[in-house]
């Protein structure tokens, strides 16, 4: 679906910050591909390029991103790169930014929200078959359906990265770019959340792009795995290859680090001044 | 209940502002310089060609009669505030004797406030219009054209713009009339086309004046906006220019401008003056401005607690409706 | 048919420019409540006063009386006053002595009008003597009893009111509208914002004061009409709209001839302006206040003008010098100016020093003519009857010297008053009511500050203005209201220097606002206020008072008025003018019914 | 100090209104909590559903919210009131210092963010002038991996939200407060970072004396680092302890479902194969049911 | 500054440029006045611009082009004072009370609303009055600010109302960093674009309200100022005399400075944003 070849990324009008460097990825149709890596290694940066948002200053400075889309109803075939995906925006695609906690509008209502920039074909119905469309999605967010009347500043950050998770599902897009959509959310939130992702990845065989920090979200979940490490790509495959044989050092110490539950504490390793 | 409270205490303030501003008010044109009964003398000796001295004298003594003035300061004072609250009336106008300031002011305030008004809200809708559009794109041609024009337009001083105008429109090209002339039977058609017709030439200055500053104004909330967050995911969200405009930058935008309009209202009674003057308009602007210049204390004052009556009263309704607007603020 | 505006057919319509902006309460025509104002066409055409002005001949003549008051007795307290008969009002009913019986008992009965006063405090009673005679009787001696009751300039307060119509009503809450009327119109229309009001010729013309003094007047309609700003006026006639402006700017003039041909002023050429008005402008002192208090100060604050360089800049010297203390009007150059001449040039300061320079206005036209103005005569004696016969020299040196004899001292080019302090000059202007002032305070004020004084001027709005003047609170001033005169009798002009109505500062003053107090100029007054109009002592008397003003000169009197009075000869002609000198151009005031009556429509 | 507990939490409660203008029904966002920070230093961990009251508790005790009852004690003294023992805003601050939860709001867009690092080691007097101010924030920037010739000049836009919490974290240690209320500090690091900081506020409570409450999500972190772990859920504590005893024998439903959900690595979700199942389709699904074999790691 | 060349937007070249030449105008020019262009009749009158007199003569006799210097020099002045220190003393106080809230809000905003009902006229007619009509310029400029700093206080105020909610405002609280240094530092920058528009339109209104001043009495039309040679122009009826020369230029100065004025502030803007979006 999409061709990422060996693209460098940066940012910067007059100078140039180099953020990826010489990346070349492929998005397969009806696939989960997750991205995990080093803070900082250029992950939103690759996904921005992907998804064609210039605004921020970045800039392509070499390689190609290429998208291939289907147009459901002509059948039609697009092909174009990632600079003219504005028209595919919210209809064949759509994004979870990083932080998703501020890009909401203060003045506007969720529900308008939601609403707003949905393709004609997700709009089907009255507003109010299309309310409760909305609020039974959002239920399955665990969210009351009150929220669609809150305001912005009246959420918690993890009710704000549901609702924008929410959105961006909502649309039912042939690609979701979802940049560490959890984050905030606790467990068990995260897992319905995962878990209903998961389920309308599969029944609508579409893509989505996974960005995490959190490794058993990336082994529960994604079919393919691909980790960065300072703006290149460090290894990628199938992530159960990459759990059972991780070959990159840096992939070695991100499985190695993370604490156990029911394991060796701070506490006893360090020694409190208690 | 703090939202009550709320209430309660804008409404504390407001009538305090109301009183602080009446008190000035009734002070201030007492210590100036114009003796109403002096300006009135010369009046009538400079249309009534000789009397003498004596005569002067016992005409100056029964105006002083006539128009109250007599008793200290302070009893003026109690009288007037006494007569204000109780039966809103400010008494006959001392310079247009014995017709009631009231009268005067109910003949003159449906001219201003139309004028006024939709001349007001043309040029904040117009500015706020064309502001958006090139904060919002700055390179276009279509901006770039329109706020050249507002921005060139804008400096020009109101006298000249005024005058330049009624030249073109009423003497090069007899488009417009030269002075205000408004016939026909109240509530006819013929009034109301008599009325917009004599009025655009005044509304068409107030709105090239007024706008100017809207365009710019909204202009810098618009660049400071487009940088916010949420502006950019609703774009990445492939909104278009239009809806992001009206929903996203526009709101946020206006709220500031809403509060601009209502203090806007104070500045039309002022600006009301010179446009009045300039296009011979009928209306409040010179009725204050006439009762300055002949030291009509009654007339003043009534015109001017209007005024002051009609910004604290914006104020304050903006005020109370800014959390409705801003629901960020709703909670304290 | 060409229309105006307001659905009259303009070839019938004369449109005259309303002197003051509009009115505010226009539905009030009730003329004795003191907030009412009736120059928008009442007071013009439609009423009428006992007696009125020739202002060609500049001489009272009767109107609604039908001779000029009889004294009955020798200390002038008893008058017949005889009335035209066969006047009706405008409504039909026949006007007689009862009416001018009933006005006098209402004034008398009804304290609430202000006039009342001033009224009652002048005329102790009028009686009926039959149904065209009254007897007047005055509180004391009135030679002048036609001024009292009648117009000299613009017009009087006592309007005779139809008895019929008033004695129903309240005559203090009245409105009087629509108003009977007794002259030649009536009203017909008006706006209800008080920018126009249209007066239509009544069919019954005949019975009118006009109707037998001058005959049936041309214009079907007459439309008083404001259009606010000059700018504005200008454009109206430029495009035809009016027929004739009151007061504008030599500026204003000279653009209107250049846009219309059919507009056309006083003259026909320099200096365009009517030089008659009865008004002088000068520079007026408060002589209570120090320095101005010395006569050597106000000598030298006058040596130190230049005149001709003030008269250019005020109205590019289309105006009329006088170093008298009353207007250069043709009539008063011929019975004063001109016979005081050789006085002026002898008269001499205390010091010996000559200051009148009679070639002032040889001097003048040269440079105008070499600023290429055309029409200036060659001739020096028409030059002096055109633009004065001279003024005080321009004489800095001799200004320093009686400076210093004042006390002043000059300190590096600052000077310093006696008491130490820098000497600066504040002149109190008209802003905005009365131009030629205002732009004179200007003019003046530049040549102090190059004489080395500085000087600046504070413009002031009318009621701030006349409230300054009347309580004293000022020391230099431009445009003071009381120096006007248009007959021989200089009475009226003079009477207000009297010091009995000296006031202190603080306190209003109803006459002689300088406060100037001079014992010999005020026996003059005393012996003139005891003499008649019509005696032959009057104008020997008056040239006393002036040069007694001369030496003392409270007020620097510089120019006579010069009014730029443009009409319109597109629909009208006929207008007064230098050529056709039947009356001045005041159409504001109440002799303009006259006027009106003489136009001739163009179309003939 | 004598025994004198740095924080009490007691009778917390916080009510906002749900939906309308004016009206809307009142609800506890917090309901009734009490904890206590002891004199010793310690880390005091909050986990909980999301929604459940973690920032407005963590709001109240940074003077940011009102309590609507009860009551907070630092250092023995009144958070709020009038009273002569109140404290000051200077010495509050020295005391206490947040990390927010949203690091892309945390900054000034307008204000390069090393300015703040600055900014705060000379007003809270942690150094005397400009360079001891840029040492003071190098040292606390390199605790966290970065350094300040790494963020100089940049703003807030140029920065990924890893880079911002790091850098929220240094600016909270820098004054060295006697309790740093940490609102998900790390959501956004990377494993193998987030360890190296969390060993650091382990570090940091042992060696400078500095309490810490930590909102976190990831239960392991708050297992490994902290004394006390709150469990909240719908506003209320549903359980309270130290670690070992709850995480490790969870007595509530909620938090035993909490541990049920967390994504380890090893043991597949039962839901997701069930989803697999339902969708599987043989021409694209890849071996599916074999996926993810156990790992040894 | 080779940076600021660099990369500066056109228009704040072409903005830069204006405010230059209305300052070498107003501020340098004056210097070299042959003599003082204010005393009447130093040349003819009503000349045509030509070699003697660059921009003609007016009905006085004053040469239009150094009186223009002169009336550049005193309406810069002033309009920029004014403005500067009516938009500082608002935007500051409006930011403060919108921050601070409680009292301090209460007592700035009953300020701010009582000076923003009472009409300006009668109150600067009693000032003619007091002062005799000859006030000099810096207190016009006084008066002026007393009038106008309620207008951007209130609209501030308005904006720091919203901006006290931001986190990083908290931040910065924690941060140490006083309120005044708030108010400055972290929300001002946010309304910077708007206050500098405000400052622009605040130069205009100092501008016409001196000349309307100087027309009621207050100030006196023998400064020289823009304000007062549209005045004396008016008033000798150059416009419909079709003495362009001297009406326009004052009109065409104000109009310069004012977009000169507006586009540095609006390029500077964009500058400012390129910057803080990437290096
Ligand atoms: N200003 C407000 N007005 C109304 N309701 C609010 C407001 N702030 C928070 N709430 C509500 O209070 C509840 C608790 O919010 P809080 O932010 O404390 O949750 P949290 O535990 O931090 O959640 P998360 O982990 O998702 O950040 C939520 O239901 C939220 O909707
Ligand atoms: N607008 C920008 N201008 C300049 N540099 C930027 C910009 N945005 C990001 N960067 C830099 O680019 C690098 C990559 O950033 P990116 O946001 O892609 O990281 P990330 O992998 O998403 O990290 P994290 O996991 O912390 O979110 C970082 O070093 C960051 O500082
Ligand atoms: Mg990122
Ligand atoms: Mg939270």
């Amino acid at each position: 679906m999409i061709e990422v070849d060996n693209v460098t990324v940066g940012y910067g009008s007059a100078g140039f910050i180099k953020a990826v460097d010489g990346v070349s990825l492929t998005i397969n149709d009806n696939e989960i591909l997750g991205i995990a890596g080093e803070s900082g290694s250029g992950k939103s940066t690759l996904m921005r390029a992907i998804y064609g948002d210039f605004s921020t200053g970045l800039r392509i400075q070499s390689g190609t991103v290429t998208g291939r889309f289907t147009d459901p109803r002509s059948g039609k075939v697009i092909e174009a790169p990632s600079s003219r995906f504005a028209p595919l925006w919210w209809d064949q695609i759509s994004y979870i930014p990083q932080g998703s906690m501020s890009v909401l509008n203060p003045l506007m209502k969720i529900e308008a929200q939601v609403v707003d920039g949905l393709p004609k074909r997700e709009r089907q119905g009255s507003r109010g078959e299309l309310r409760a469309r909305i609020a039974a999605f959002l239920a399955g967010f665990g969210l009351e359906e009150n929220v669609l009347d809150a305001y912005p500043h009246q959420l918690s950050g993890g009710m704000r990265q549901r609702v924008l998770v929410a959105i961006a599902a909502f649309v039912n897009p042939r690609l979701i770019l979802a940049d560490e959509p959890t984050t905030a959310l606790d467990v068990v939130v995260q897992k319905k959340i995962l878990l209903m992702m998961v389920e309308i990845q599969r029944r609508q065989r579409n893509c989505l792009v996974l960005v995490s920090h959190d490794l058993g979200v990336h082994y529960q979940i994604t079919d393919r795995l691909v980790i960065m490490y300072q703006g290149r790509i460090v290894e990628q495959g199938p992530t159960a290859d990459i759990f059972a044989n991780p070959q990159h050092d840096y992939t070695k110490n991100l499985i190695a680090s993370l604490p156990r539950l029911h394991g060796k504490r701070a506490v006893e390793t360090l020694g409190a001044v208690s | 209940m703090t939202l009550i409270r709320y209430i309660a205490g804008r409404l504390v303030v407001y009538a305090l502002v109301i009183m602080f501003a009446l008190t000035v008010l009734f002070f201030v044109p007492r210590l100036g310089p114009t003796d109403p009964i002096e300006a009135m003398l010369a009046k009538v000796s400079s249309q009534g060609a000789y009397m003498d001295a004596a005569q002067v004298d016992a005409l100056r003594q029964s105006l002083a009669d006539t128009f109250g003035l007599g008793g200290s300061l302070w009893e003026q004072y109690g009288a007037f505030i006494k007569r204000i609250v109780l039966t809103a009336d400010f008494g006959p106008s001392l310079s247009m004797y014995p017709t009631p300031v009231m009268e005067l002011i109910r003949n003159a305030l449906p001219w201003t406030f139309g004028l006024l008004l939709t001349s007001t809200l043309i040029a904040w809708v117009l500015g706020n219009f064309v502001g958006l559009l090139s904060g919002w794109k700055p390179n276009s041609p279509t901006s770039r054209v329109m706020e050249g024009i507002a921005i060139c337009l804008y400096p020009i001083p109101y006298y000249i713009l005024a005058l330049v105008l009624s030249i073109l429109f009423s003497y090069v090209w007899k488009i417009f009339p030269l002075t205000t002339t408004i016939r026909g039977a109240p509530w006819s058609w013929e009034l109301v086309t008599s009325v917009v017709w004599n009025s655009f030439l005044p509304a068409m200055s107030i709105v090239i004046v007024v706008f100017g500053w809207w365009v710019i104004s909204v202009k810098a909330q618009t660049t400071a906006l487009r940088e916010e967050e949420f502006v950019r995911y609703a774009r990445l969200k492939g909104l278009g220019d239009g809806r992001i405009l009206t929903r996203y930058v526009l709101p946020n935008a206006i709220l500031p401008q809403i509060t601009f309009l209502a203090l806007q209202i104070g500045l039309m009674f002022n600006g009301s003056l010179i446009t009045e003057i300039l296009f011979d308009y009928p209306g409040l602007g010179l009725l204050i401005y006439s009762a300055v210049l002949q030291g009509d204390f009654n007339l003043l004052m009534g015109t001017i607690s209007l005024s002051v009556i009609a910004v604290a009263t914006a104020t304050m309704v903006i005020d109370l409706i800014y959390p409705l607007l801003d629901p960020r603020i709703r909670h304290r | 048919q060409q229309m105006t505006d307001v659905g009259t057919p303009r070839a019938e319509t004369l449109v005259v420019d309303m002197l003051n902006a509009r009115v505010g309460n226009p539905t009030n025509m009730n003329m004795y409540q003191q907030g009412v104002t009736i120059n928008h066409g009442y007071h013009q055409l439609a009423g009428a006063l006992l007696y009125d002005i020739d202002t060609a001949k500049g001489a009272q003549i009767p109107d609604l009386a039908s001779a000029m008051p009889e004294a009955l007795n020798a200390d002038f307290t008893k008058f017949k006053v005889a009335l035209r008969e066969g006047l009706t009002w405008s409504d039909g009913q026949p006007f007689s002595a009862d009416d001018v019986v009933f006005t006098d008992q209402m004034l008398r009965n009804t304290p609430a009008l202000a006039y009342s006063a001033a009224y009652t405090a002048q005329i102790a009673s009028v009686t009926k003597v039959d149904a065209n005679t009254v007897e007047i009787t005055t509180t004391k001696p009135t030679p002048r009893l036609a001024i009292v009751l009648g117009s000299v300039i613009y017009g009087n307060p006592f309007h005779i009111v139809p008895k019929h119509i008033w004695e129903k009503e309240d005559p203090a809450t009245f409105t009087n509208f629509p108003p009977v009327t007794i002259s030649a119109y009536k009203y017909k229309d008006h706006d209800p914002n008080g920018t126009w009001f249209l007066w239509e010729k009544r069919e019954d013309w005949q019975n009118t004061d006009i109707g037998q003094i001058v005959g049936e007047p041309a214009a079907k309609y007459v439309l008083f009409r404001s259009y606010g700003t000059e700018e504005r006026r200008v454009l109206a006639m430029a495009a035809n709209d009016i027929d004739i402006l009151t007061d504008i700017s030599p500026e204003s003039l000279d653009i209107l001839r250049g846009q219309n041909p059919k507009v056309r002023a006083w003259f026909n050429d320099f200096p365009y302006a009517n030089l008659d008005d009865p008004c002088e402008r000068g520079i007026h002192f408060n002589t209570s206040k120090a320095p101005y208090d010395d006569a050597k100060t106000r000598w030298a604050l006058a040596l130190a003008i230049n005149a001709e360089q003030a008269s250019i800049a005020t109205f590019s010297g289309m105006m009329r010098a006088s170093p008298l203390a009353i207007p250069p009007t043709t009539v008063l150059m011929d019975t004063y100016h001109q016979p005081m001449a050789q006085w002026l040039g002898e008269f001499a300061l205390e010091d010996g020093y000559k200051p009148f320079d009679p070639d002032y206005a040889v001097r003048l036209g040269e440079r105008l003519r070499s600023e290429g103005v055309a029409g200036i005569p060659e001739d020096p004696e028409a030059l002096r009857e055109l633009l004065g016969v001279g003024w005080w020299k321009h004489d800095p040196e001799q200004a320093t010297k009686l400076l210093t004899e004042a006390g002043f001292t000059n300190n590096g080019g600052q000077w310093l008053k006696p008491d130490g302090t820098p000497f600066t000059i504040n002149i109190l202007a008209p802003a905005d009511f009365e131009v030629q002032s205002q732009r004179l305070a200007f003019a003046v004020a530049n040549e102090w500050t190059q004489f080395g004084i500085p000087a600046q001027v504070q413009q002031m709005q009318a009621g701030a203005f006349f409230t300054a003047e009347n309580t004293g609170d000022y020391e230099v001033g431009s445009y003071w209201g009381s120096s006007c005169a248009i007959t021989p009798d200089l009475f009226v002009r003079m009477e207000s220097w009297h010091k009995d109505y000296v006031r202190d500062n603080g306190t209003p003053a109803s006459s002689n606002q300088g406060r100037y107090v001079d014992d010999e100029l005020s026996a003059l007054i005393d012996q003139l206020r005891a003499v008649p109009a019509d005696d032959p002592k009057i104008v020997p008397l008056g040239t006393d008072i002036l040069k007694e003003l001369v030496e003392g000169l409270p007020v620097i009197e510089m120019f006579g008025t010069s009014k730029f009075v443009p009409v319109n000869e597109t629909y009208w002609t006929n207008y007064p003018s230098a050529d056709n000198y039947y009356e001045g151009p005041w159409w504001w005031w109440s002799n303009f019914k006259f006027i009106a009556a003489k136009l001739k429509p163009a179309a003939e | 100090m004598s025994g004198v507990p740095i924080l009490e939490v007691s009778n917390l409660s916080r009510s906002y209104r749900k939906g309308g203008l004016f009206g809307g029904k009142p609800f506890k966002a917090v309901d009734d909590v009490s904890f206590t920070l002891p004199e010793t230093p310690q880390v005091f961990s909050i986990v909980g559903e999301s929604g459940s009251g973690k920032t407005t508790i963590a709001r109240m005790i940074l003077r940011l919210v009102e309590p609507s009852e009860g009551s907070i004690r630092l250092l023995g003294r009144p958070l709020s009131g009038k009273g002569a023992d109140r404290i000051d805003n200077f010495e509050f601050r020295r005391l206490v210092q947040p990390i927010f939860q949203n690091p892309f709001e945390a900054f000034s867009a307008y204000l390069p963010v090393e300015a703040y690092l600055r900014r705060t080691a000379l007003n809270l007097r942690v150094a005397r002038n400009e360079a001891e101010a840029i040492a003071a924030a190098d040292v606390a920037l390199r605790s966290v991996g970065l350094s300040y010739e790494r963020i100089r000049g940049k703003y807030i836009r140029q920065f990924s939200g890893g880079e911002l919490q790091r850098i929220s974290v240094a600016r909270a240690l820098i004054p060295k407060p006697k309790l740093i209320v940490a609102d998900e500090p790390v959501s956004m690091v990377d494993a193998s970072l987030r360890m190296s900081i969390v060993n650091l506020f382990r570090q940091i409570v042992g060696e400078q004396g500095v309490s810490f409450i930590y909102i976190t999500h990831d239960l392991s972190t708050a297992y490994y680092l902290s004394d006390q772990v709150s469990i909240m859920n719908t506003g209320r504590v549903v359980e309270s302890g130290v670690p070992t005893d709850i995480l490790d024998n969870p007595q509530q439903a909620y938090t035993r479902e909490l541990m049920a959900a967390i994504p380890s690595v090893g043991d597949r979700w039962s839901e997701l194969d069930a989803i697999d199942e339902q969708y599987s389709h043989p021409d694209i699904r890849h071996q599916s049911a074999l996926k993810h074999p156990p790992t040894n790691a | 500054m080779r940076n600021f060349f660099l990369h500066a937007p056109f228009r704040l070249y072409l903005g830069v440029a204006l405010v230059a030449l209305c300052v070498i105008l107003g501020a340098i020019l004056p210097w070299f006045a042959p003599g003082d262009p204010l005393v009447w009749y130093t040349a003819p009158r009503n000349q045509n611009p030509g070699a003697a007199h660059w921009l003609g003569t007016t009905s006085l006799g004053q040469d239009v082009f150094w009186l223009l210097t002169y009336a550049l020099r005193n309406s810069l002045i002033l309009g920029l004072i004014v403005a500067g220190l009516s938009t500082i003393i608002g935007v500051f106080l409006g930011l403060a009370a919108g921050y601070a809230g409680g009292w301090l809000d209460r007592v700035l905003s009953f300020f701010m609303d009582a000076l923003l009902c009472i009409p300006t006229l009668p109150i600067l007619i009693l000032m003619a009055a007091l002062f005799s009509g000859q006030l000099a310029l810096p207190i016009v400029g006084l008066l002026l600010v007393v009038f106008n700093w309620p207008y951007p206080a209130r609209q501030v105020r308005a904006v720091a109302l919203t901006m006290r909610e931001r986190e990083f405002i908290n931040v910065a609280w924690f941060s140490g960093e006083s309120s005044v240094r708030i108010l400055v530092r972290h929300i001002f920058p946010y309304i910077a674009g708007w206050s500098a528009a405000n400052f622009i339109n605040t130069v205009l209104v100092g501008i016409s309200t001196e000349s309307a001043l100087a027309v009621i009495g207050l100030s006196s039309a023998q400064q020289a100022t823009l304000g007062t040679m549209i005045y004396w122009a008016i008033n000798y009826q150059a416009l419909l005399g079709g003495k362009y020369v001297w009406i326009g230029s004052p009109v065409i100065a104000i109009v310069l400075l004012f977009i000169g004025l507006f586009l540095v502030s609006s390029g500077l803007s964009m500058r400012s944003s390129a910057r803080r979006m990437s290096v």
